[in-house]
């Protein structure tokens, strides 16, 4: 399944591009996790003036931008043990309450990354493999299962050219048909019924090109 | 910006609709949301089923709703407080619904709610009339009751103080039984004492994030009047 | 089963010192819980320099002395709803919280009022019959189910003199097996599993005369 | 007079008995009782069941308590830190047991503990190889996995205020896990940065009241180092 479609002329997303792509589409007033690693990057990209309430697993509710130097906080961390600050208007609460915002309908939205979406809307992004050593679940279950929408976002392929976008999950589940949408650096992409539905391509790819990164068959709006 | 203060009582409850689950905050007349149930009345909504600890005093408020013939079900543990009398006379005529659930098992059936718990074993009510046609399993040799979440389409709450993002705290026994219904709702409204700048309220003593409510409306209307 | 033994010279416990009694066998340092009615009077009886934590349902943790006159605060009320002060110390949950307390294992005791105690521990302190109109049961099950020692504090008959101790309770029951200790205006008796065992009578009352008023038998300590 | 004020960290932990199950707030490096760890590394115990978010960085706190011998079993969500090198070499080598919970299912399983619910039903993990074995139902349509409270003996936690009576502030992110494990357990012990006269917190500021509370130790230990 490696990809042999040529990528000179490619308006390829960047990390940067991407993370974008993904705040562009979420609006004010939206209670979000946003995953550690890529889908972190997400807040630098929703303008200021747009209030998005940026929840963290570990109790902070509505974090803001990174902390200028000299104003890190060390008392003050996200789950990816990054320290961040807290806009005005946020709050803390504990573990167990944070886990209940998560579960109980009122995170209207969790950016995660993935090793796999199926078309089905199956996400495994949790362990490589079922016998894998200490493997590490965090939040991720808790937040597939709980959010109100699961957004993707991950490279479209892994670095050899296998494609992320699935028939089914060759890794372990860490929810099944719990996403609902992808973003990679070639495209958007829903889940539906009728499985992935291609919403946008990037500048100068082709449908033939993005199938054949892909192993689930496409539709395109 | 993100604002849920709205003007009136009347537009806070302008979501309200026939035969929804409304949530109501208080214990006693201590943290009840009277003005939002007044105006619930006066929207004139009918089949409601009602989830409060006690099931109204008096002529006002919630024993106003269930005299006006809009409440079709009381979820409770207290049903018969002093001055109860509306309730009494609504069930002796069996006009009305009454499930009774114990206080703490009410309590966390609306945690659950909140957290996304669909359902919990409790030691509480078993062995007794209230666990008759409930599923009871052993858990550490100990009999324990099957509950399930009890969420409402609407929370009618009270707090102290608020901002536009909707974070609340509340007034000593004011408490209650509001932040749990705040978040067992898909819907919440508050009526609120005090309404102060975005940023002032101290992140620490916010119990309710705004996370869990949709609309506050101010209105400052003093201490419970207790009998 | 009407009791018909001479009173005269009874030195039979009134409601102070039915209250009084409890609060003697309570030790600095226990969390407790007391019921609506007598129960709430044990408080009183309670030296100031001893601290006991007296919690409510309705969320207030370390309630202090009823308020001074025009000292009393609508807003701080116990589960009787009655007013009441907050002891430096003292604090505010929620309903949830408040029962997380009661049910998780840190509620030492509750003193609750009943209609009946079985031989076995069996408490009927909330409804008088199975068909009972709008019958109301607050927290009296979490309490009886949740606290750690559960004392009953009630006459010791019915004023008809129909005894309270009995061999298995006729009304419905609060939960079963959960009393450890009586309280009445004519003795103390401990739940045992042989029974109940009285450990103390007031003055004047003899075993037989205390036996005439309870349904079961008594042994003594 | 209750004061729980104890003099060190050795005093604090010694309670602590071999076997027994060990709950330890902290969310990585915030809120970690750090102190506690390393005095019941001193104290010698044995055959511990630890649950914790995290299973320790670098070679010091909880890496320290497992490197020495003395951790069964640790119960936890994310043990693959950077940094986590002491579980992964005795988790290869299998000399350590590893039971991995989802996090809001770890901290749902210690305040049901602390809540007394002995088991509930929650969506989380439903279909995934974190279910496997386990009893799964339907409700509302959703699958969900029976879940049981995860009681400690002991928990060791970090906060930022006390009293002698054991009321807790947090500070921050702080918070965590520290709240709900100090309901989870028989015995709970707190390392606390400032120890305050009875009566000086805002009884609507305190987080954890003293309740929850049996043994505070003041260790002003500074910021935690995140690195």
């Amino acid at each position: 399944m490696a990809v042999k479609t040529e990528t000179i002329g490619l308006a390829r997303r960047d990390r940067a591009a991407m993370a974008a792509r993904v705040a562009a589409d979420i609006p004010e007033g939206w209670v979000v996790n946003l995953g550690i690693g890529l889908p972190t990057l997400v807040a630098d990209h929703v303008p200021p003036d747009r209030e998005v309430i940026f929840q963290s697993e570990n109790g902070v509710i509505a974090m803001g931008p990174a902390p200028l130097p000299g104003e890190e906080d060390p008392w003050l961390i996200n789950a990816g043990k990054q320290m961040v600050t807290l806009r005005p208007g946020g709050s803390f609460v504990s573990q167990a309450d944070s886990f209940a915002l998560i579960r109980g309908g009122r995170l209207d939205l969790a950016v995660l990354g993935a090793f796999e979406v199926a078309e089905n809307g199956d996400l495994a992004n949790w362990a490589l493999a079922s016998n894998e050593k200490a493997p590490a679940v965090g939040g991720a279950m808790d937040l597939a299962a709980g959010a109100r929408r699961v957004w993707v976002l991950m490279e479209h392929t892994t670095k050899d050219g296998t494609p992320r976008l699935v028939r089914r999950c060759r890794y372990p589940l860490t929810a099944p048909r719990c996403v609902s949408r992808v973003y990679t650096d070639l495209a958007v992409i829903d889940v539906t019924a009728e499985g992935f539905l291609v919403r946008e391509m990037v500048a100068g790819l082709s449908r033939e090109s993005l199938q054949s990164r892909t192993d689930a068959p496409l539709r395109f709006a | 910006m993100i604002d849920k203060i709205v003007a009136s009582a009347r537009e806070a409850v302008e979501p309200v609709a026939d035969g929804m689950t409304v949530l109501i905050g208080g214990f006693g007349q201590v943290g009840t949301p009277n003005h939002l149930i007044e105006a619930l009345c006066e929207k004139g909504v009918r089949d409601l089923v009602v989830v409060s600890n006690n099931a109204g005093t008096g002529t006002h408020g919630l024993a106003r709703l269930m005299a006006e013939g809009r409440v079709r079900k009381v979820i409770c543990s207290y049903p018969r407080s002093r001055g109860s009398v509306v309730l009494e006379e609504l069930y002796r005529e069996g006009r009305i619904e009454l499930e009774i659930v114990p206080q703490g098992t009410l309590a966390e059936r609306l945690r659950a709610a909140g957290a996304g718990i669909p359902a919990f074993y409790t030691p509480t009510a078993a062995g007794t009339l209230l666990a008759e046609g409930k599923e009871t399993r052993i858990f550490g040799g100990r009999a324990c009751v099957l509950e399930h979440a009890l969420p409402g389409d609407v929370a009618l709450i009270e707090a102290w103080e608020a901002d536009r993002w909707g974070n609340l705290t509340f007034r000593k026994s004011g408490r209650n039984f509001n932040p749990v219904m705040a978040m067992a709702a898909r819907l919440t409204i508050a009526q609120v004492h005090h309404v102060v700048p975005l940023g002032t309220l101290d992140p620490e003593r916010i119990v309710t994030p705004g996370v869990f409510v949709d609309r506050v409306v101010h209105i400052p209307y003093g201490s419970p009047r207790l009998t």
